[in-house]
């Protein structure tokens, strides 16, 4: 019998994802070994040409990684939609709209007019005879999902050789889980976390501190001496690596099932623990986490329950 | 502080000079310097209100805007009138946005600032809180031996939009005038209305109100009234002769608190404008002879 | 814009002030504009800063949090926890765009019927003022 | 005082306007504003009073020849045309337009103004910058 | 969205209470159409038994499993209701009751857009009604032992009333003996019986009482815990003389080295002198002195030759090193009886009170009149002369927009009584001065109508002022009272000897403390505030404390004593059922799904939530939990929830309010 087809694809991304795909390293070829792969722009010469002339719903399943940012990701999106049977959202950038998903806290004029000043690309150019289309840049930036159904996730930016491997298992087994699981453990991750030993039961914050400005403790909880980790409202399954580097979890891989606006709980659950009752103090103590919206929805925004700002 | 804006006022350029000549001496000595408003108006006084409110509320606006214009915060103004007048306005501009817009209307087009922030002081309320009696006392060069006096503070001082003092028993003209070595005695008529201009238009009304004040503060064996208000001394003053029943006379000195305090404090008897006294002039002259003025190490 | 917006206000209340406050504006037939609507929780300490994110999500012009006066909570200490998140949360509703007067936490104890009265008619007032929040449609939560 | 002014107050409560508005009592309101701070319900009644005799004069229902509305308005032509109040000229004005036999009987309190040099005639007394101020009542 | 949920709606008119304003009709038809909802009414009277019976037929008829009322406030009914739901065979908490009266029909005036707002909130209730659970009430065990604080009149007849029925009370006052105001008084309105003889009996069978703990001189500092278990902390003064040592003979305030009183008594409100040891009155209780150290020599110098000690003798009942104690004890519920402040004349200058000697306030002529006051009963002046004419002014701090807008609702009486008692003791010529007369109560009218046949003068009108402007000789040396007779329509002078000031009655003036140590709120004038005006008046929004008394608005002896005896029989109705049903709103950690972060552990103020430091997962006390939330609202991973007031039913009830359907 064939092999199952599998396509990989990229939207607004850094390239990370696909990265992530190779350094399952010599697991690469047990995929390669299961699967038949008919699409993957960065490691195969495959055009868009072939993917069209593929039978609707024949590829088993696609993985897709990066945001969604203009007219040709939403076209490619579309296009495989229709011809995979499962679509997987691979990535932060798919699942919430990822780090370009920050995009979404300035409108795109002002954006535009930040990077190209007062010559913006134009849509149409000839450059030596030859006619030349840019898509065009969507007014933001969107999780896969809000663009066409994805059946599942796997999250993280980018997502660890174990939990590939893990996703891989269960979508090719048998009994795949149910559409719209998040592939990942649903708990937070400061259940897998190396320092949870050293948490105080007793969680209050009189200082907040900026990871630059701090050699931290390599062994303590790092909230616990002041540095905004989003360990404790963010997905476990990374086996904390971050922290293992002695950085706070940024929460790439977004809330757990029973969490709506990974942003807003994040913020919630920092703001509790500012120990003070007074107006004043509390504000002091916060002022010191920098850049609230940057910091609570880094990977977040576009999947948000506002999903963008106003301006 | 320093010095304060000036806002004198019709009458402390008529009937009251001499309560402007005896406060610009008093502040004299005291060091604290009195800037009088540049082509200052009229506050309206009660007339206007009775006319016309829109344009007695713009006639205060005009005068705040230019205390705001002329910088400092404070502006001084010792006629009960004015200082009403002034308070009265700002308190209804803050209240009604109409009254407010009025205002800020017209002192625009005057192309002055908005007044509203000017704080509005009596010179009662500002000697007692800006330099307090503990530091007249240690002032003081003259020793009084005049009569005792019955502080009198008239209406409108002491009424719902000022700050001068408690609106049915004050005391602080008491407490800087014995600070100043001036004894006062007990007055419960201290603050009953003088009639204002009743003596002008229904003089019957008007001198009766006085006469009961002269009188009270005599039965409590007074032997001067001092006032704050350039209208309560003029009625007192000038229509003292014309009050009680037959074979009732009257001579008693009706002087500004200030021209007491001056004194008290060593200013010249001629700079207090005490020849402008109409009652009580013997009295006067004997208690305000030159003296030595004692010059404190 | 409509020739008339009218705001629609979120109000979430605790239990025990606020949502009394308005009772007793009730019962002393207080009269505020018909563009609240209230939300009652026990304590302002159960605020999620998620439920302001819905709101403003769903299309509420304003969202107005009401607790206890500093140190009368009938929990002690939840309407500090509000205002935890409420400083940490303004901040970031102003970095999306939101401005300050529509979202507001104010503390009315239950005795303050005409405080509340006025609360309403002011936020009322400065939202119509600042006309209806549209968040693109195409993003509003579905 | 015709009518108390608690009676004033039940008149226009009431509505018998022309009884409220001709009577003397709101115009021997000195506005010492001693009602004002003594009502426990916080009435401003001087206050009430000042538009009582607004309302008198705009409707004519004002007593004729009763001096002090007389002298309000002298004093108020007075100040907008010179923007300052020169006591003397208003109260001649009012004495002209009232009954000018009292003025014999100021003679003598005119005296003693003159000679302690309390009595302006109003040389110099106005303001320069005249059109800052309201023209025409409103 | 759970499946098979049936619906039913009902929007109640209130009369024209809410149909006035809320056209419910339209309300009604529209809440048929929204999802789930199976039958949609509107009654007149949804809180009727016709109106229940209604939910109940319909629940049985159309097997209804969830349940919407739209009228008034939950506070108000939420409880009806879930009774009548669960009577119809449902979880009482299948239920959601929406507030379209208080919150709308009643702060609105414009028709439609209350009826849309009413709409609106319907439709937020039914999408949350549609996700309640089935949930079950906790139970609370009552501790038998009460707490009164305040051992006035209200507090004296709670605590007999408890201890008479067999409960152990704690009956804690501040000053150094009970009695409270009452206890000044010579004679009570309008009965004119004795204070003291029907007080101090009751006073004396507190002392014997022996369900009762009397604590004097003691202040409740700390209350901890809930309806049911209350922890209270109590501060016991020291008063230098040991209760069970002391037999009362008094020999020690005999002894004192000052032969005479110095110092003001507070009792006799200044008018008289006291020692530095002293008992406040002959009756007091608990009958044993008091050293007050500001003012004895051996705590000021240290070099007394300490007579009392010496007089007490073998007893050693005078013990000058004393400390302060505390007490800690467990109740089950508290009653408030902490009563009043007269208003402080001084606040009211224009009557000349402090300023002009012969100007009184009501309790200082309270004490005057009373046989075992600092004249024996003497009326007299300052001077030692009697008053030929005194003048009593009402309403003074009271209806009065610059200090207590409120009426004290006993100063008339009262007033009433004193004019008598005065006239009676001094033969005086008596002026009363009132804005109006107000005598509501059992024979209250006919003793005003005694009072005008015995010749007092009743003159209609709030006083001016009180001066010593002497217009003439007939007023020479006597204080002048200026007034408008608004009745005759004249201003009035009247000479007086002495004037009385019927001050008001206010909130104590630590009230604002007090009421935070118990966790209640207070009105606006700062009196405690009931849970209900008519229906719940002696509770508290506290479970488990009642009001008893002025403390929670001005009051008389009978309405005192009558609410005293209603809180009490509040108290023992708890005590006797033996537990209470509590809210089933506690917090719940979904402990498969606890990471351990241990961010709500901090959070919780009554440290309800206890953390495995082995599994690292918290788990919530469903005893100790207050239902606040707050913990829910911080969880990072969503892994808390509050029963009744789950994310999901919050979410659904606002994007219900802003779904436009």
């Amino acid at each position: 019998m064939s092999k199952p087809k599998v396509a990989f694809y990229w939207c607004a991304c850094c390239g990370g994802c696909d990265e992530a795909v190779l350094d399952l390293a010599e697991g690469v070829l047990d995929v390669v070994e299961a699967v038949d792969i008919v699409f993957w722009p960065v490691a195969l010469d495959f055009k868009e040409s072939d993917v069209e002339a593929m039978e609707d719903g024949s590829i088993a399943v696609t993985f897709i990684n990066g945001s969604v940012r203009d007219s040709h990701h939403r076209e490619m999106a579309h296009l495989l939609r229709r011809k995979s049977q499962t679509v997987v959202a691979f990535g932060s950038c798919a699942h919430m709209g990822g780090v370009p998903g920050l995009a979404n806290g300035f409108s795109l004029e002002s954006m535009l007019q930040a990077v190209y000043g007062d010559t913006p690309p134009q849509p149409r150019s000839r450059v030596n005879g030859h006619e030349l289309e840019l898509p065009v840049l969507d007014a933001e930036v969107s999780a896969l999902d809000r663009v066409i159904p994805v059946e599942y996730y796997i999250p993280g930016c980018p997502p660890m050789p174990g939990i590939i491997r893990e996703a891989l298992g269960q979508l090719l087994s048998g009994s795949p889980p149910p559409r719209g699981t998040v592939l990942a453990p649903d708990k937070a991750l400061c259940e897998e976390c190396p320092r949870r030993e050293t948490k105080p039961e007793r969680l209050q914050v009189s200082e907040f501190k900026r990871v630059p400005a701090v050699a931290a403790d390599p062994e303590k909880c790092l909230l616990a001496q002041g540095l905004p980790c989003l360990g404790s409202a963010t997905r476990a399954g990374c086996n904390a690596v971050c922290i293992e580097g002695n950085m706070p979890c940024t929460g790439c891989f977004g809330p757990t099932s029973r969490v709506r606006d990974f942003g807003a709980k994040a913020l919630s659950a920092i703001a509790s623990v500012a120990d003070s009752n007074d107006a004043q103090e509390i504000g002091r103590i916060l002022s010191e986490v920098a850049d609230p919206l940057g910091t609570f929805y880094r990977y977040s925004l576009p999947a948000s329950l506002m999903a963008r700002s106003r301006k | 502080m320093t010095s304060f804006n000036y806002f004198p006022g019709c009458s402390l350029s008529g009937t009251g000079r001499a309560y402007d000549e005896s406060l610009r001496a008093l502040f004299r000595r005291l060091e604290i310097g009195l800037k009088e408003l540049e082509d200052w108006n009229c506050c309206g006084a009660t007339s206007y209100m009775s006319i016309d409110e829109r344009a007695a509320f713009v006639l205060s606006g005009r005068n705040l805007g230019l205390a705001r214009q002329a910088g400092e915060d404070d502006l001084m103004v010792p006629c009960a009138a004015c200082y009403l007048a002034l308070r009265k306005t700002q308190h209804y501009t803050g209240q009604y946005p109409e009254i407010a817009g009025q205002v800020r209307q017209s002192v625009e087009a005057a192309g002055l600032p908005q007044g509203n922030g000017v704080r509005v002081r009596h010179p009662i309320e500002a000697l007692y809180t800006e330099i307090g009696p503990a530091r007249i006392k240690k002032a003081v060069v003259r020793k009084w031996e005049g009569g005792k006096v019955a502080c009198y503070y008239g209406c409108q001082i002491v009424r719902p939009f000022g700050d001068v003092d408690d609106p049915h028993y004050p005391t602080r003209m008491d407490e800087l005038l014995r600070a100043a070595g001036i004894p006062t005695v007990d007055f419960a008529l201290k603050t009953k209305c003088c009639g204002g201009s009743l003596t002008g238009t229904t003089p019957e009304v008007g001198k009766r109100l006085n006469y009961i004040i002269l009188k009270e503060a005599l039965r409590k064996s007074a032997a001067a009234l001092a006032t704050a208000c350039p209208l309560c001394q003029y009625n007192l003053d000038a229509y003292q002769r014309e009050m009680g029943g037959p074979g009732e006379r009257f001579d008693i000195p009706i002087l500004y608190f200030s021209q007491l305090l001056g004194w008290a404090l060593g200013a010249e008897p001629k700079e207090l404008g005490l020849k402008r006294q109409i009652a009580g002039r013997k009295l006067v002259r004997q208690w305000f002879q030159e003296q030595e003025v004692a010059t404190h190490a | 814009m409509p020739e008339a917006f009218e705001p629609k206000i979120v109000a979430i209340f605790c239990n025990w002030c606020t949502y009394l406050a308005a009772d007793l504006a009730g019962t002393s037939r207080l009269k505020y504009p018909p563009n609240i609507r209230v939300v009652r929780v026990m304590c302002s300490g159960r605020v999620d800063p998620q439920f302001v994110m819905d709101a403003f999500a769903n299309g509420a012009d304003g969202v107005l949090l009401g607790g206890c006066h500093p140190g009368d909570c009938h929990y002690q200490e939840g309407n500090y926890k509000c205002l935890r998140r409420y400083e940490l949360l303004r901040r970031l509703l102003d970095q999306m765009g939101i401005e300050p007067e529509r979202f507001r936490l104010e503390w009315i104890s239950a005795s303050e019927g005409e405080r509340l009265r006025a609360t309403v008619d002011d936020m009322v007032a400065k939202v119509r003022a600042l006309g209806p929040l549209r968040l693109p449609e195409e993003v509003k939560a579905s | 005082m015709d009518y108390g002014p608690r009676r004033i107050i039940a008149l226009v409560r009431e509505g018998f306007r022309r009884e409220a508005l001709s009577s003397e009592t709101i115009w021997l309101c000195a506005s010492c504003y001693s009602c004002a701070v003594h009502c426990p319900q916080q009435i401003q009644i001087t206050d009430l009073m000042y538009s009582l005799k607004r309302e008198a004069i705009g409707s004519g229902l004002y007593p004729r020849r009763f001096p002090i509305p007389v002298l309000a308005q002298e004093f108020f032509n007075v100040v907008r045309r010179r923007g300052r109040a020169v006591e003397f000229l208003v109260v001649l004005r009012m004495a002209l337009r009232t009954n000018p036999l009292v003025l014999f009987k100021m003679w003598r309190s005119g005296l003693d103004l003159f000679r302690t040099g309390r009595l302006s005639l109003g040389a110099g007394e106005r303001v320069r910058r005249m059109p800052e101020l309201p023209r025409e009542a409103s | 969205m759970p499946e098979g949920i049936r619906i039913g709606v009902y929007t109640c008119h209130c009369g024209t209470n809410i149909a006035g304003i809320i056209d419910v009709k339209d309300v009604a038809a529209y809440a048929a159409t929204l999802p789930n909802v199976v039958v949609s009414r509107d009654y007149k009277y949804m809180c009727s038994d016709p109106g229940q019976d209604l939910v109940q037929q319909d629940i049985r008829e159309h097997n209804l499993n969830r349940i919407v009322v739209a009228s008034c406030s939950p506070h108000l009914h939420e409880h009806t209701f879930r009774t009548a739901v669960a009577a119809g065979g449902l979880n009482p908490f299948w239920f959601q009751m929406v507030n379209i009266r208080e919150h709308a029909s009643w702060v609105h005036l414009d028709k439609a857009a209350a009826t849309l707002k009413a709409r609106d909130l319907l439709r937020a209730a039914v999408r949350r009604v549609a996700l309640h659970r089935e949930l079950e009430k906790g139970r609370v065990d009552i501790h038998p032992d009460v707490l009164v604080v305040g051992g006035g009149i209200a507090g004296i007849h709670a605590a007999l009333t408890l201890a008479n029925a067999g409960k152990h009370v704690y009956l804690v006052e501040r000053e150094p003996s009970i009695g409270g105001h009452m206890a000044k008084f010579d004679k009570t309105f309008p009965t004119l019986d004795c204070a003291a003889c029907i007080l101090t009996p009751k006073m004396s069978s507190v002392r014997a009482h022996k369900n009762i703990t009397l604590w004097s001189y003691s202040e409740v500092t700390q209350v901890d815990g809930y309806v049911g278990n209350y922890q209270v902390t109590v501060r016991r003064r020291p008063r230098y003389i040991d209760e069970n040592l002391c037999s009362g003979c008094l020999e020690c305030i005999e002894a004192c080295v000052y032969k005479e009183g110095k110092f003001r008594d507070e009792f006799d409100e200044g008018l008289s002198k006291r020692k530095p040891i002293y008992i406040p009155f002959p009756q007091a209780v608990p009958q044993v002195p008091v050293v007050d150290p500001e003012t004895c020599i051996q705590f000021k110098s240290g070099k007394c030759k300490q007579t009392c000690v010496a007089a007490c003798g073998e007893r050693h009942a005078v013990n000058l090193t004393m400390e302060e104690k505390t007490e800690q004890i467990d109740v089950g519920t508290i009653i408030l009886s902490t009563g009043f402040k007269t208003f402080d004349a001084h606040r009211a200058p224009e009557y000349g009170y402090g300023r002009y000697p012969n100007v009184y306030t009501a309790l200082e002529i309270e004490r005057l009149v009373n046989a075992s006051g600092p004249t024996g009963g003497e009326v007299v002046l300052r001077d030692g002369r009697r008053p030929k004419s005194v003048g009593i002014i009402h309403c003074v701090g009271s209806r009065d927009e610059k200090t207590n807008r409120w009426c004290s609702r006993v100063c008339c009486m009262y007033s009433l009584k004193l004019a008598h008692l005065v006239k009676e003791h001094t033969d005086a010529e008596i002026f009363n001065f009132y804005i109006d007369m107000r005598t509501p109560g059992k024979g209250f009218e006919e003793f005003y109508q005694k009072l005008r046949e015995e010749g007092v003068h009743f003159v209609r009108g709030r006083v001016a002022e009180v001066t010593d402007w002497a217009f003439d000789e007939s007023e020479e040396g006597s204080l002048v009272i200026r007034v408008e007779d608004t009745l005759a329509g004249m201003v009035r002078r009247i000479p007086v000897d002495m004037v009385v000031l019927a001050t008001g009655l206010e909130p104590q003036p630590d009230a604002q403390e007090v009421r935070r140590r118990f966790n209640l709120t207070c009105s606006t004038e700062g009196f405690f505030l009931e849970r209900h005006p008519k229906l719940a008046p002696v509770s508290t929004f506290t479970d488990g404390i009642f009001l008893a008394g002025a403390c929670q608005g001005p009051k008389d002896i009978p309405d005192t004593v009558a609410q005293a005896g209603a809180a009490a029989s509040e108290a023992l109705a708890l005590i006797d059922a033996g537990y209470i049903e509590t809210e089933p709103n506690t917090a719940v950690v979904d402990e498969e799904h606890c990471s351990g972060c241990s961010t709500c552990v901090a959070l919780c103020p009554y440290s309800a939530i206890d953390f495995n430091t082995e599994q690292r997962k918290a788990s919530i006390n469903q005893a100790k939990c207050k239902g606040c939330g707050t913990c829910v609202a911080a969880c990072p991973s969503g892994s808390i929830a509050q029963n009744l007031f789950e994310d999901d039913e919050i979410f659904a009830e606002i994007e219900g309010i802003l779904t436009y359907a």
